[in-house]
């Protein structure tokens, strides 16, 4: 499905947790003329969500599906107003991205009266949502935390720190995907006590902030031994703070002396940079696999399969050292 | 009837000499006093809060704080502009820095000059036209400002492919931008000198001077015969071209572009000339004060983060700010 | 000089207190007040007496005191010492409610009404009542009743304001102070928007109110009016009282005197001396103006350095045929053929710039002056241009131009830095029309009310500067509401009626009486009132 | 409700309101079904109550920035009082009377201070309220702890937005009540007479008599109450509410009420015209919905409506075409002109 040649699939290597093989003639045959409607995140605001919504959207069309994209800026009223809308749309299955747990139970209580399946992707729910919803294709944030921990400490042992202080950067601290993240990383850190992490700071998603906050912490760490390590949990955020280093004089990279940058998610930005030398790593959690996924699911469900509540994709540890296999997946 | 149980007003309470409508000379002077007192109070409480904060006192930290009011501060001379020209403010100045960028970032496989021209004549040539609409047929600017935010940020994304873009070139092409120069961050030299152009053309052009008179009254400018077109397109293009300058120095740092780098600049530049003192309904206020004010806003969101304070409340506090900016400016206005 | 009010007038408004017989005891009588505004002393000692019925003029000359005087009645400025008396009992005026509570009402310099309210509307509005409810029968009786009480039965209560003549709408505020039951009318300068006509419009109310027993306190700087409309007259020079006299008695002559002191001069000498353009090497321009509905469509022809004064009621159209020629008024068409077969269309401010055409607007806060900047940048504001090279202004240049016509206007100010919003009003306008003197001669010059509002000292050296640039070859068209001003200062008096040319004349062989009756051609005998004044 | 075309176009010009609204409303209902037809959808009661929703949604928030532009102000704060809204009900908690009875409080708080500020002072209400919207945003994180909050009473959310004949909820019918409270007020009180003149011409209504300070008082309290009592209302129906701040109700809002026919100006403009401008807005999504348009020509549809709303608004455009127009028709005056040489009678 979804264009991507035989060898992605194989180097896409999305664990996908306890899938039975649906075949992808059975896929065809459960989408054809049935109209999904997909209630998402916008690409005008975040480059993953365009990008998934495209591939989701051509994989879906592909099996023969009708799909209505309701896009929106991560605004969860105009999210909630949308999955009305799409309801009315009276859709054989709704593909949908929450924004947390609680919000969602109105909503799917909703879909369940008017009997329409629900596919949500991306967030973990909780509670009363992860019973409502039919089926849920999420990312181990865990996992990605353990990945972006490996590629930072391979990193600064390269550059060769016997000790180093460290930044983290996340996206939006309250998530759940990123307590989970942070969670992952710090298993693995326990490892490595040399390595501290002296501050995490909440960016937002705002790149801007990112570097702002970054070379602030930065200039007030000078005096403390300074910055080593930076981790982010998505890749622009890294570039920023990667950006900020500069500006103060610092240089990223994996020599001696240098500043040591890891991120969780990767794009475009973070192959970029991880080709530039000015980032170690990444992780993939990636929109192509989480479209193929989706379609998968959503397939198996309107064949009328018996469909796993949860399935949990793992994601890959990218470096400078096999990024070449994941330049297509990777660039969005 | 008698006129006791008919409170009815027979006396025009306010409609001359009354408090708001005219502040006489004294209150004028108090209010003075008054505006030194606080800003002093201010500056005191500043200095205070930068004394016990460590790391506040570094040349490191110096530089991260030139650094960030910099990039703000550049959006905020094109906003100062537009609200010296009585035009209000523009809530569209962040998108122009973003979509100036991914311009930036798209170009670059044509050479960096012609990636930095593109840039800033798009920029120019789409704030422009807002000037143009503003200053012709004095259309509302808040309103026009928001439907051509919406209409950069459709068409941006149309352009860009949905997409972040990153560039295609060697870093060294264009990373000049955003490194350090002589341990100076780039950015800081950019806004210095866009400071200094900008406020000597407010004073000593005539486009500039032009620009203050119809800020201060726009029917008398009409019947002075001043270009009042001419002059809205000015301050507009110059604002485009300031807040290009921030979006392609950011993406020049972080080696991509996206939307994402509008940020808060919108708001936070208009934050930064609103404490600089600039009167909001045109004709006062300088460029040197908004750098003033950039400097403030910058120094207390840095204390506010060293000290460990959340998000919210740097925004809290830069809010205040604001309003205590606002309010004093009105108090020692003329009118 | 007596303090009471003089019963021996032949108007309607004393005819109450001639029976009554008695010595009335004045409603209103201010004694020995004084007031300092820091160094500034605006009243001293003066006295002020009202009476029951009485229309009193109060005159004097720009910053004497006046408003100043009525702002203590209505509450608004509290003496540093005399008092107030009302119905010869001392009271508080500490704040405007003091004076509303003792039947004082005030009618600004400008009106006060809402133009997108209709007449009911206005004339109830911020009255008493309970907020939430409007009675809506006894609300319309209301209205009609008080709009009877100043002669407007006619007007429909629902009628928008935007839509009634400046009179009616200075009645409709009048009635709307009646229906608070004010016993003393405070108009402080209340025609300088009026036009004749509607004066008269007014002072027929004003006169029925006194009759009535309503007292009117008047101020203005047209003396003509006060001494039509006024049973005496007070004059308060340098804040002190200078007359009080029955306006009767008074001679026109005596009362400028009074309020001048010697610093009167007669100003149609002044004119005469000037020496006309040559009617031999004329240069003659076509003007022509159509503006529906307001100006069917006037050609006018004029020759180029003389004073042509437009003359006509409000809604004559004068002003809006100086705001066409200037470009301002997008409604219109206005062209002037100028020697050698040009023609300038004047389609916005800036052609009419290019075309040389300068205006000078009758609003000189709003369309005028830029309120913010100094005196020194208004007076340079149209010339940036002249004073820049490639776009950088010159600061000597700046400075040079500025302080010249700041000479030559005889401004009073502590500086050019000095804002201009610290100038006096005659002084504001001295800048505004020196900002378009200068200008290289073959220009045209727009003034519309040129001194407004200026004492009678100021508007003689308005004057002179008009007449000088006249002189060096600026052709001049100003619009003025005061026949004396029209006939001093024009050459040829042009006078409008209903967007129409109605009269041209030579000014010196008009008269103030054939001019108003020139523009009120058809509305005279309506307006005019009935006794035959 | 059972206006006769009569009444309601009364109603419209008697308040000052303008044609537009009526036009915009035609239009959008014929864009509406043209676009339905195209996408080869039938119309449903599903799509009245997806447009009462959206009406819910939005509906207060233009309410009260057309209130506060009537009155000749402008409320930046919107935005960020509707999200403050929502938090504080949610922080709050407990029965909805209670905690929608804090965010009410919160907003008449706010609006008390802005409404002074702005009063009193006579300082620029587009000032004092953007350093109100950066003010909230801060309190709305600050109390928050940057977390999204959720409700404890996930019923009472269900319940306001359950179908009531179909297409009307009981947030809608809430709404929908207070475009008829207030249209009541502006038109038939005297209150109303004096938001507008304070808007027309505040000196004159100052001068009358009008007690400004209180109006304009009320007008940002109002403003402010319905912001946040939407916001509290749409955290209800969302169970949950985030503390980050977005321009969507601005917008929305903004394009309404022009659309609506309310002056930018002040002085004019009906809750009518208002309500139109929101229904005429949510018939346009509700269309673009169906047709599944992507985010990025959604933002270009939006943009340019709002661009052409702030050129129908822009005096001198008007006045410039109204010119153009009378200029073809009539050349001057034409003729021999009046000769005011002089020379004549000389
Ligand atoms: N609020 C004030 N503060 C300081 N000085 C004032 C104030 N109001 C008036 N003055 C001064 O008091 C004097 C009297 O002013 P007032 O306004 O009473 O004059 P006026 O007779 O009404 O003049 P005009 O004919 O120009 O209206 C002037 O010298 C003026 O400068
Ligand atoms: N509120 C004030 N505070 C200080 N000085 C004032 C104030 N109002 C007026 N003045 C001063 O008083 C003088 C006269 O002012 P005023 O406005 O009375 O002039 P005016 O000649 O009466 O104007 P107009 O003809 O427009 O009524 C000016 O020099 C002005 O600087
Ligand atoms: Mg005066
Ligand atoms: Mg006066």
């Amino acid at each position: 499905a979804c264009g991507s040649s035989d060898d992605e699939a194989s180097t896409g290597t999305a664990a996908q947790g306890s899938t039975s093989s649906g075949s992808a003639e059975a896929s065809a045959a459960a989408l054809e003329g049935k109209r999904i409607a997909v209630v998402s995140c916008a690409g005008a605001q975040n480059p993953w969500c365009g990008a998934f919504n495209e591939d989701l959207t051509h994989g879906l069309e592909e099996g023969g599906a009708r799909v209505t994209v309701l896009e929106d800026p991560q605004d969860p009223a105009v999210r909630a107003q949308h999955f009305n809308q799409a309801l009315s749309l009276r859709p054989d299955l709704i593909v949908f991205t929450a924004l947390d747990s609680d919000s969602s139970v109105p909503l799917f209580r909703r879909a369940e009266a008017a009997g329409i399946p629900v596919v949500n992707y991306n967030q973990r729910l909780e509670g009363e949502a992860a019973e409502l919803v039919t089926a849920s294709v999420i990312w181990s944030d865990e996992e990605l935390g353990q990945a972006l921990a490996r590629n930072l400490v391979g990193g600064l042992e390269a550059a060769g720190y016997r000790e180093a202080n460290l930044l983290g950067i996340t996206g939006t601290a309250s998530l759940p995907q990123t307590r989970d993240l942070v969670r992952g990383f710090e298993s693995v850190m326990a490892r490595y006590p040399q390595y501290r992490t002296i501050s995490i700071e909440d960016s937002n998603y705002d790149p801007n902030r990112a570097a702002e906050l970054a070379s602030q912490i930065f200039a007030q760490a000078r005096a403390r031994g300074g910055i080593q390590g930076v981790w982010a949990n998505v890749d622009y955020i890294a570039a920023a703070a990667a950006g900020a280093a500069e500006q103060a004089g610092l240089r990223p990279g994996t020599r001696s002396g240098d500043l040591v940058v890891a991120a969780g998610a990767c794009a475009s930005a973070g192959v970029n940079a991880i080709r530039a030398g000015t980032q170690v790593g990444t992780g993939t959690k990636t929109p192509r696999q989480t479209a193929e996924a989706v379609t998968e699911t959503v397939d198996r469900v309107l064949a009328g399969e018996d469909v796993e509540k949860v399935t949990v994709l793992a994601p890959d540890q990218v470096t400078a050292d096999n990024l070449d296999e994941f330049v297509e997946l990777c660039s969005y | 009837m008698d006129a006791r149980r008919n409170p009815g007003l027979l006396v025009p309470a306010l409609a001359d000499g009354g408090a708001a409508a005219a502040p006489s000379r004294w209150r004028v002077s108090s209010a003075v006093t008054l505006q030194r007192g606080v800003i002093g109070a201010g500056l005191a409480l500043l200095l205070f809060f930068a004394l016990t904060t460590d790391g506040f006192f570094t040349v490191a930290n110096a530089k991260a704080i030139a650094t960030a009011a910099s990039l703000v501060g550049l959006v905020a001379i094109g906003q100062t502009l537009i609200m010296l020209g009585g035009s209000g403010m523009s809530l569209s100045l962040g998108m122009t820095s973003a979509v100036s960028a991914m311009a930036f970032v798209g170009l670059l496989g044509e050479g960096v000059v012609i990636a930095l021209l593109g840039a800033l004549v798009l920029a120019a040539v789409t704030t422009g036209i807002q000037g143009f609409v503003v200053g012709r047929w004095a259309a509302n600017a808040v309103i026009v400002t928001i439907a051509a935010g919406l209409l950069l940020e459709g068409f941006g994304s149309w352009a860009a492919g949905h997409g972040d873009l990153t560039p295609t070139v060697d870093r060294d092409v264009y990373a000049f931008l955003g490194r350090p120069l002589l341990g100076i961050p780039f950015p800081v030299y950019a806004f210095a000198v866009a400071a200094l152009v900008v406020q000597w053309m407010l004073r000593r052009t005539r486009d500039g001077r032009t620009l203050l008179l119809v800020g201060s009254s726009r029917e008398a400018a009409r019947a002075a015969a001043l270009p009042l077109t001419r002059t809205a397109v000015f301050a507009f293009s110059i604002a485009g071209v300031c807040a290009a300058l921030t979006g392609i120095m950011v993406a020049a740092t972080q080696h991509h572009a996206s939307l994402s780098i509008q940020g808060n600049y919108t708001f936070d530049s208009i934050a930064a000339t609103l404490v600089g003192g600039t009167l909001i309904s045109g004709g006062r206020g300088s460029v040197t004060r908004t750098l003033i004010g950039a400097l403030v806003i910058a120094a207390v969101t840095d204390i506010a983060l060293l000290r460990g304070y959340s998000s919210g409340v740097q925004t809290l506090v830069k809010g205040l700010l604001v309003l205590v900016a606002v309010i004093l400016v009105r108090l020692t206005a003329r009118r | 000089m007596t303090s009471s009010p003089d019963t021996t007038g032949t108007q309607a408004g004393s005819a109450s207190s001639v029976e009554e017989g008695a010595p009335a005891v004045p409603l209103v009588e201010v004694r020995s007040a004084s007031k300092a505004y820091g160094p500034t002393v605006a009243l001293r000692e003066v006295s002020l007496s009202v009476g029951a019925g009485e229309i009193h003029g109060l005159c004097g000359q720009n910053g004497a005191g006046k408003s100043t005087l009525v702002k203590v009645l209505a509450g608004l400025v509290q003496l540093d010492s005399g008092t107030v008396l009302l119905d010869g009992r001392p009271i508080e005026l500490s704040r405007p409610l003091d004076a509303q509570h003792h039947g004082i009402a005030l009618v600004d310099q400008e009106l006060s009404v809402v133009p997108a309210l209709t007449v009911e509307e206005n004339i109830l509005l911020g009255g008493a009542g309970r907020p939430f409810v409007r009675r809506r029968a006894a609300d319309r009786a209301r209205a009609r009743e008080l709009l009877e009480r100043v002669g407007l039965s006619q007007l429909s209560p629902d009628a928008r304001v935007e839509s009634l003549s400046m009179a009616q709408r200075q009645l409709v505020e009048i009635a709307r102070l009646l229906g608070r039951e004010a016993r003393l009318l405070i108009l402080d300068e209340p025609t300088a928007s009026l036009s004749r006509a509607d004066s008269l419009v007014v002072f027929a109310a004003l006169r029925e109110l006194a009759a009535r027993g309503h007292s009117v306190l008047y101020v203005s700087h047209r003396l003509d009016e006060v001494l039509d409309l006024c049973d005496r007259v007070t004059v308060v020079r340098d804040g002190a009282r200078v007359a009080d006299e029955s306006a009767t008695a008074l001679e026109p002559a005596r009362l400028i005197e009074l309020i001048m002191g010697d610093l009167h001069r007669h100003e149609r000498a002044a004119n005469a001396a000037r020496s006309a353009p040559d009617a031999s090497d004329a240069v003659e321009l076509v003007v022509r103006v159509a503006q529906p509905p307001r100006i069917g469509g006037v050609a006018l022809r004029i020759r180029a350095g003389s004073i042509v004064g437009l003359a006509g009621q409000v809604g004559s159209g004068t002003s809006e045929l100086l705001r066409a020629l200037a470009g301002l008024e997008p409604g219109g068409t206005a062209s002037i053929e100028l020697p050698g077969g040009r023609v300038a269309r004047p389609t916005s401010s800036r052609a009419a710039q290019a075309a040389g055409i300068d205006f000078v607007s009758n609003d000189r806060k709003g369309e005028g002056l830029f309120l913010e900047r100094s005196v020194g940048e208004n007076l340079v504001a149209t010339r940036l241009d002249r004073i820049s090279r490639a776009g950088i202004v010159g600061r000597r240049a700046l400075r040079e131009v500025a302080g010249r016509l700041s000479e030559r206007v005889h401004v009073k100010t502590r500086g050019l830095d000095a804002g201009v919003l610290e100038l006096s009003g005659g002084n504001q306008q001295k800048v505004f029309i020196g900002r378009c003197l200068e200008r290289g001669s073959d220009r045209i010059l727009l003034l519309d009310e040129p001194t407004r509002g200026v004492d009678v000292h100021g508007r003689a050296e308005i004057h002179d500067l008009v007449r000088e640039a006249a002189g060096n070859g600026t052709t001049v068209i100003f619009a003025s509401g005061e026949p004396d001003e029209v006939l001093d200062l024009a050459d040829v008096v042009v006078c409008l009626h209903g967007g129409d040319v109605v009269a041209v004349r030579r000014a010196e062989e008009m008269t103030a009486s054939d001019l108003l009756a020139e523009t009120t051609r058809g509305r005279a005998a309506a307006t005019e009132e009935p006794d035959g004044r | 409700m059972s206006f006769r075309p009569k009444t309601l176009a009364r109603g419209l010009r008697a308040e000052g309101g303008a044609l537009l609204p009526v036009a915009v409303l035609v239009v959008m209902a014929v864009v509406f079904v043209v676009l339905v037809g195209t996408a080869d959808q039938s119309i449903t009661s599903a799509n009245g109550y997806n447009i009462l929703q959206n009406v819910a949604l939005y509906g207060w928030v233009a309410l009260a920035l057309g209130l506060t532009m009537i009155a000749g102000e402008f409320d930046l704060s919107t935005p960020a009082m509707f999200t403050l809204g929502g938090v504080v009900a949610a922080l709050v908690g407990g029965s909805p009377a209670v905690a929608i009875g804090a965010a009410v409080a919160a907003g008449i708080v706010v609006g008390v201070v802005q409404g002074l500020l702005v009063a009193r002072l006579d300082i620029s209400s587009v000032a004092v309220t953007l350093a109100g919207y950066i003010v909230l945003s801060g309190v709305a994180l600050t109390v928050s702890g940057n977390e999204i909050t959720t409700h404890t009473n996930l019923d009472f959310g269900f319940e306001i937005d359950r179908p009531i004949l179909e297409v009307f909820s009981v947030r809608s019918l809430v709404v929908l009540a207070g475009f008829a409270l207030i249209g009541l007020l502006l038109r038939y009180t005297r209150i109303g007479t004096e938001l507008r003149a304070v808007g027309n011409d505040r000196r004159a209504a100052r001068v009358a008599g009008v007690p400004i300070a209180r109006r304009v008082v009320l007008v940002f309290v109002l403003s402010a109450v319905g912001a946040a009592a939407s916001g509290a209302l749409v955290s209800y129906s969302l169970s949950t509410a985030a503390p980050n701040v977005n321009l969507e109700p601005l917008i929305f809002g903004v394009t309404a009420i022009v659309l609506g026919g309310v002056s930018v100006y002040g002085g004019k403009g009906t809750a009518l015209g208002i309500l139109i401008g929101v229904i005429a807005l949510s018939l346009l999504e509700e269309g673009l919905v169906l047709l599944a348009i992507p985010d990025y020509v959604a933002n270009i549809v939006t943009g340019g409506l709002l661009a052409v709303v702030a050129l129908i608004a822009a005096p001198d455009l008007l006045r410039g075409g109204v010119a153009a127009l009378r200029r073809d028709r009539h050349e001057g005056a034409a003729g021999a002109p009046v000769d005011a040489t002089g020379a004549t009678s000389r």
